[in-house]
């Protein structure tokens, strides 16, 4: 039976603050999921820690809540061992652009077919607080004590320049557009960053729901077409794209930045080698015969051949 | 080559064979060194001789210092190394200065005569400690400071052969013959070191054939460009010196050896207990198991693919780990492989892989530390990190092999663990162990067993991946159509977070428990073994690749009357208590002594801890060169003579 | 408010007032809970009473059940916490039943009477685990699971003193009176509990005054809404209710006590001591220290700049170590700071420091582990972690504080020796110490000392920073006017990377040499400290904050006839081996147990691995919740009674 | 007296392979330092692990030789505590752009003044001879089993989207081409990256000098200014930059791409909040008088005061 909205959610407290940005989000989850009818067995969703780490264990897919910043290569070993399984990563600012940024730019130049969240509060939720990278300089949300003294990053420019295929930012008050995104993130074949905008209702009394609304417009809307279709396309999109996304705070672009189906992932590079790959992952692989190593004495001389050393027949 | 057999016929009537013989061949790291061990091992193996040699070298790629030390036997596989040498293979001078002090008297010294004027100050990849100390030595002797004059020196007072052969003008002779462009041609100085010593072995011509046709495999002009040069320099050195240390033949009877480093035997057993999944991060010195599996990573049999391994280089450590760890809960056996610094980093996600249960394992190589410490040296100074790293508590295994066998069977091993466990395992080896080439005997499959624990590839619903009913839950794979959770927050049986203390207790007993379960079920003599008799007036106690000094040195302590056992640690987490201290009390306390590549001797600090027992005496040696059993045994009788303490130094 | 002193005068003649009292306040995350403590601890402080309160709350920013479990005492500064309390004062219905049972008969629950009707089963913040235990309990009483069915039997069954208030009721009404917004409104429920709870100990008028106006200093008109709802919720209280807990006047004669929590402690320690570079990557329980020195980073004295502290959020933890060790190298006093987590990451960089002899501070907060563990819960159980943490072998200090003052002291000791020995030093605190506020006399800076070692700010030319002469060579900083180097390598005595075996050995060997000169050196009473009687049957062995538990115990113990002694470690590396093994020899070695928040009592495995003294008995508990004295109190009666192994789980 | 070139150098042996293409940069470097007149003693030069990370070794300024990675760190404290130092990162295109990636994301967005110099040889030279970060997908180095299944990253276009204000690339063997901008990036006051075109002659058998001879040309004599003169002209000169870093393998631009001396650097922000900074850093405040701590009882008893309860007078 095809899964229904109610199917994607568990009965664990979502226990969030009231009003926080990330029930948008997983809103926006629950209904993409639906309507993309993944199955819940086979969709992973990864997360790193903060407030938005704790969403896998809201939604009734395959849960890994890892460690801080590093949801993406938890992510990338499932994948790769396993290429059926549709994964998802979410992940906050401070998680996937602070102490996770390397992984960010090293996911962007394996286009492994990942697709990523970025809960974007600009703030470091679950710590109370502080300053995250995508909080400009000089300003002061209500638990710094001073003003922030560091820039902000650009994350829509740093997952273009890492090689991300499919670079998108939604808002989480404009849910259907949301779960669009959503869709197209997953659906896309490569590695997808989504920068969803999230009012943090605690902590960031700056970047509030109604400095988004007065600020977010479409892309699409101005008729931004973000699809490359043949790789020569590719540069000149892209700095499209980063024009884009370098519009200063008076106006906040929202919707596809970038899409590029045409660059292989690093799975299909993966079966060129490998050819049994896909069809026979490496989670599925039979390892052994009834205890035996599958590999038997006749294979190991085989494929060792070359460590061998026959005895000289005789003097 | 029929020469050949003539001569060595002659030789051995004139009774100067010997059954083993250790050896140096050194010279500028990146000039072909390897290449000459390599033919020489694969020479000595085709003709049945059991051989271990270890290389060391500089953090450097290329112009610095390296040398191989070999052992070859017609009697055994040779378990360790020592000191004196017969014979010194010098591609320069740097290598005979660097070594001459440890040559037997009535050895032979192999070297480059056209750098005969070079003196030990004007070499610049020279340390200036050792160029400070050889000064002092050399001076002492009334020498000038010259190769020649040393080489002078050892031929007149220490009745060695000094084999002077001009390597560029050889190499200019003989390329000219086979119109060898000029750059290319001084590759070939390990060729001539490789003849010269295979000459003075007196190894079979047929060996030496195989050995460059092995080697060279699919390139044929350089194959028969080797064959004439080596040839040639055979002949010469055949023609010229009467050698002291012509090799018996062999008494062993290997129908065929196998010729393995560290690194490739671990990776043969990873990739015969099923890996499927290794991420790494280049360091010196686990890179080249990865390399070895990566070249191995598709294995197919009668035209179709029976396993395909994905092995991925990472961007740095931490993801390698999170990587095996995601790779493991999809069911795949996964694996990572590091050394010290890399480890460093992986600590923060091993204890994610322990409150989750992952059953991963980490092959970690351990080298000279702190820090970058001695990238390309040995040492065994990890043991205590490697079974605290991490913050809280969490179960672990800890295994440590002493040989490439026991690294074989326990690479395979450390994931059976792993699975029936599901903890983290990590596999401890070294330096000395990754770069230790030895020719041996293949190892059997007869009993090797894959367990794959309580793994549950196919399933449905919602499942509790941290069932309490049992110590080791089920374990329900991503993909297997379950649905599971899995968090590093202390969680129910679901993998939903959980702060109830009542829960915690029960989760964090269970974990911990599983260790005691491990300590009940793994047989003793998987994670010990004792060699010697109970009578023994000394016991060593060791791990890891201490096991082959320890084992030569009750030997030869023996041969002084000197009886000693030796008790070898293989797993040291869960500790084999009952056994060790069954073992332990069977000697006068003081007897003990245990022997570690480490300052603080670290196994007796663990043995205190974990047994009481108070092991006070040790040997220890961290310059990052291997244990001699030679030194080892003058370590043991300098602890008779009463020393608490013994540090050893030997090895340039 | 003069019907208060009134009111007081009557009730001490009825002879109800006590020296101390144990109360919680408890609510929803985000509702305000922590300003009902600060008032209670400003308002006892001013009123002399010593203060000690815990604050336990989940890993959640809104909504999850937090409370606050205070003990105030007339008779001295309280050390820990215990149970019964006297009195309850909650927010929310998830707070009566989650403590209920707590409750001392006879004692007050303060709560509102607007949720009467929610049922324990109704409530999604609560976990399952204790929604199920407590039905059970309320379903063995014959209740229906209601919060008025509760109340209604404290009240009749235990005697239980049940304040029930309409918060919302009180608050609209009050409201009115002020004009304040509706949506303001409901942030005043927490001066609702402090005004009734207030009530019931007999706080003065004037000190709740005070609290107000400094808990609110320069913002007006909260402090008058503030004072008005507080003064109203206090008659009421007043007038209704009889208390049967009223504190007596304080015996204390302090003229100012210090309200501080640990973090704050420790930063003010730090600032003292001379901190000048603080890195810091957010976690809890450690970022609000960081919090605490950037609201400092600035000191004018007499208008000009005497001290300016960069503190820098950095990227993750790897930045922050590296570059406090950057800073180090230029002479900066540096630190960083953190918890389980980020010192996972910290090691690798924290080898360099010690190859590179830096000295840099590490102010480590053990939170509940492994992996995230509960972030928000203590325990002590990264000891072994943290003294083995790092590949390769090098010195460092671990010191871990018991109480706020120690912390205090300690941290600056920390700078002191790190300079003194040229090494990194830990400091390992808790969750518990780093959230537990205290109201304290303050500390005296008498005695405090900065010393600087080996420093050296001015000199020229390029020096040998790791000169050999003596076990510390002077340390040349960067910008000092010398030219240094330094490598993570072995190196020579100019920083310079060098292989040599025999300067690994002599350099290897000086490093680790510190050590044994630390240990020589470091006064023994800095180290550990011994409390009570040598005549005593029991001998309770601990380290940080289980020292205040372990106090009050003693001391309770005595009252029940067992003479109880408490030996506490306060530098754990070096270890005081003499000292320790001095004060128990005295005891009979059964006598022994060490008390510490982990599974495996690290504690003893350290002691029996450095001395070789088998401690065998422990009181454990790894829950995440503190140990109170009262629990310690029947552990230790139950190893008399013959357990070996006590696990303690009170608290919810 | 003034340093001349040899006062730069160590009596070190430079062991680097006979034509490493780092010899290039270390004479630059010693030019660079010699022209610039830079105090050896008020001069740090920060390095990771690799071939690349030996530098400060033969360079007589001070030397810190980090570990792998965390060169950018590591200066950082040093800058921040003594901002009167002029420190040099040098770092491998493993140790910056792999495991370092993350603190290179960092530093652009601080903007600390430190000039970073990339050895970018596109392999792992001192592991013996990996695919780097840089290295193109499908190219195999001699080293390397297989070929390579990643994809690279462009340097200048990361450095470029995390906020470097001065960004540019140098060809080893355009030694005084690369002394200049060397001196350019040293006296740029922010966050400055060097890409430098590193030939490994022992691994890389396809990035050779060669391969960059018949590649490697000059933006400046395109006509390329890079310098942002004004903030408003920084996103179209950023644009600009970009585009040009993503040419494709057939010419290969180097010059300086960018340069913004505008924003203000991360010491400044420091500075504003504390005034003293500059003047008297950390590194040489004075903490101690006499061996007592410089915050006395009254000092102490102030800042804190908030801390404090003083006693009701009386009941
Ligand atoms: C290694 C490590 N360092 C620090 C922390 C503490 N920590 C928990 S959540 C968090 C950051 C949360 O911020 P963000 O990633 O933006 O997520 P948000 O809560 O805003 O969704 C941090 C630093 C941790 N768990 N692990
Ligand atoms: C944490 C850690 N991981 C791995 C290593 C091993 N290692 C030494 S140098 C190096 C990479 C060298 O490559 P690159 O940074 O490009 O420098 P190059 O040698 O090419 O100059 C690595 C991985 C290490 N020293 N530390
Ligand atoms: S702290 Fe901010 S991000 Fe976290 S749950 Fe609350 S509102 Fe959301
Ligand atoms: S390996 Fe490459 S990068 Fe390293 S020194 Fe040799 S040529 Fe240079
Ligand atoms: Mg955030
Ligand atoms: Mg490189």
């Amino acid at each position: 039976m095809a899964p229904s909205l109610a199917d994607y959610k568990t009965d664990v407290w979502v226990d969030w603050c009231p009003g926080c940005g990330d029930f948008g989000i997983l809103a926006a989850m629950y209904k993409a999921l639906a309507e993309l009818q993944l199955k819940p067995e086979k969709t992973v969703i990864v997360s790193g820690i903060g407030c938005s780490g704790k969403i896998p264990h809201f939604v009734r897919v395959n849960g890994v809540h890892a460690i801080h910043g590093r949801a993406i290569p938890f992510a990338m070993g499932i994948k790769l061992a396993n290429p059926d399984l549709t994964v998802i990563v979410n992940g906050g600012d401070g998680d996937l652009l602070g102490i996770g940024a390397g992984h960010l730019v090293a996911l962007g130049r394996r286009n492994l077919d990942i697709t990523v969240i970025l809960h974007d509060n600009r703030v470091y939720g679950l710590t109370k607080g502080q300053a995250s990278p995508t909080l400009e300089k000089n300003l002061r949300p209500k638990a710094l004590p001073k003003p922030n003294i560091q820039d902000s990053i650009n994350p829509i420019a740093l997952a273009l320049a890492s090689g991300f295929t499919f670079v998108a930012r939604g808002y989480t008050m404009m849910l259907d557009h949301l779960k669009e995104l959503l869709k197209a993130a997953i659906s896309h074949r490569g590695a997808a960053l989504i920068d969803v905008l999230q009012p943090c209702v605690t902590y960031n009394d700056i970047h509030t729901a109604e400095y988004y609304r007065e600020r977010v417009y479409r892309i699409e809307d101005e008729g931004w077409d973000p699809v490359v279709r043949n790789p020569v396309e590719r540069q000149e999109k892209m700095l499209e794209a980063l024009k884009i996304s370098m519009e200063d705070e008076v106006r906040i672009p929202i919707g596809i930045f970038y899409q590029d189906s045409t660059k292989d992932t690093l799975e299909d590079r993966i079966a060129r080698r490998l050819p049994s790959y896909l069809i026979n992952p490496p989670a599925v692989q039979k390892i052994e015969d009834d205890g035996r190593p599958i590999l038997t004495w006749e294979i190991f001389r085989k494929i060792f051949a070359a460590h061998f050393v026959e005895s000289e027949p005789s003097l | 080559m029929r020469w050949l057999a003539r001569n060595l016929q002659q030789r051995i009537r004139r009774g100067i064979m010997r059954s083993e013989i250790c050896l140096i061949v050194g010279g500028p790291q990146g000039a072909g060194l390897e290449t000459t061990a390599q033919l020489l091992t694969i020479s000595l193996a085709r003709l049945r001789y059991g051989v271990i040699s270890d290389r060391e070298y500089f953090s450097n790629i290329v112009g610095r210092h390296s040398y191989i030390h070999l052992r070859a036997s017609s009697r055994e596989i040779p378990r360790s190394l020592r000191y004196p040498v017969q014979l010194i293979g010098a591609m320069d001078a740097e290598t005979v200065f660097t070594h001459f002090q440890d040559l037997e008297p009535g050895g032979i010294i192999v070297y480059d005569s056209s750098v005969e004027n070079k003196v030990v100050d004007s070499i610049p990849s020279m340390e200036r400690d050792l160029v400070s100390r050889l000064k002092r030595v050399l001076g002492e002797l009334g020498l000038d400071g010259s190769l020649k004059s040393l080489v002078n020196y050892l031929s007149r007072e220490e009745n060695v052969v000094v084999a002077g052969l001009n390597y560029a003008e050889l190499i200019t002779r003989l390329a000219s013959r086979v119109s060898l462009p000029a750059q290319q041609a001084s590759r070939y100085v390990s060729a001539i070191v490789y003849a010269a010593i295979a000459a003075f072995l007196g190894l079979s011509e047929s060996s030496i054939n195989y050995a460059i046709e092995s080697r060279f495999r699919g390139r044929e002009q350089i194959i028969s460009i080797n064959k004439l040069i080596i040839g040639e320099v055979y002949r010469l050195i055949r023609g010229r010196y009467r050698s002291p240390v012509i090799l018996a033949p062999s008494n062993l009877n290997h129908p065929e050896l196998m010729v393995v480093s560290g690194n490739d035997v671990v990776a043969m057993g990873k990739i015969v207990g099923g890996l499927r999944y290794q991420s790494y991060y280049p360091i010196t010195p686990a890179a080249d198991e990865s390399f070895f599996i990566e070249a191995n990573e598709r294995i197919t049999w009668d035209g179709s693919d029976i396993a395909s391994i994905v092995v991925l280089q990472t961007e740095d450590e931490i993801a390698a780990i999170s990587s095996a760890i995601g790779a493991a809960l999809t069911g795949a056996r996964a694996a990572t492989c590091t050394s010290g610094p890399g480890f460093s980093l992986m600590v923060e996600a091993l204890g994610w892989a322990g409150m989750n249960e992952v059953p991963i394992v980490i092959t970690y190589y351990q080298r000279g530390g702190p820090s970058t410490g001695q990238p390309t040296r040995g040492s065994q100074s990890d043991l205590l990190f490697a079974l605290h790293a991490s913050h809280g508590e969490f179960p672990r295994i800890v295994i440590s092999s002493g040989d490439h066998l026991e690294a074989f069977y326990d690479a395979i091993e450390a994931f059976n663990l792993a699975e029936r466990y599901q903890m983290p395992v990590i596999h401890l080896l070294d330096k000395f162990l990754a770069n230790t080439i030895v020719a041996m005997p293949p190892p059997s499959l007869e009993n090797v067993r894959i367990e794959r624990g309580k793994l549950i590839s196919e399933s449905s619903g919602e499942r509790k991946r941290f069932e309490s009913a049992d110590l080791v839950p089920p374990r329900y794979v991503l993909g297997s159509g379950a649905i599971t959770w899995h968090t590093g927050d202390e969680h129910d049986e679901w993998g939903h977070i959980d702060e109830d203390p009542e829960n915690r207790e029960r989760m964090y007993r269970r974990r911990m428990e599983k260790m005691a379960l491990a300590d009940q079920e793994i047989p003793d003599e998987k994670r010990l073994s004792f060699y010697g008799g109970n009578d023994a007036d000394v016991l060593l106690i060791g791990w890891g690749s201490v096991k082959g000094a320890a084992l030569d040195a009750i030997e030869d302590l023996r041969e002084d009357g000197i009886k000693a056992a030796y008790m070898h640690l293989r797993i040291l987490s869960p500790f084999p208590t009952r056994l060790f201290r069954g073992v332990v009390e069977k000697f006068d306390p003081g007897s003990a002594i245990v022997v570690e590549h480490n300052y603080m001797a670290q196994l007796a600090l663990l043995v205190r801890m974990i047994t009481g027992v108070n092991i006070e005496r040790s040997i220890v040696k961290y310059t990052g060169r291997p244990i001699y059993s030679s030194e080892l045994v003058s370590g043991v009788k300098r602890i008779l003579a009463g020393e608490g303490r013994v540090v050893l130094t030997h090895g340039p």
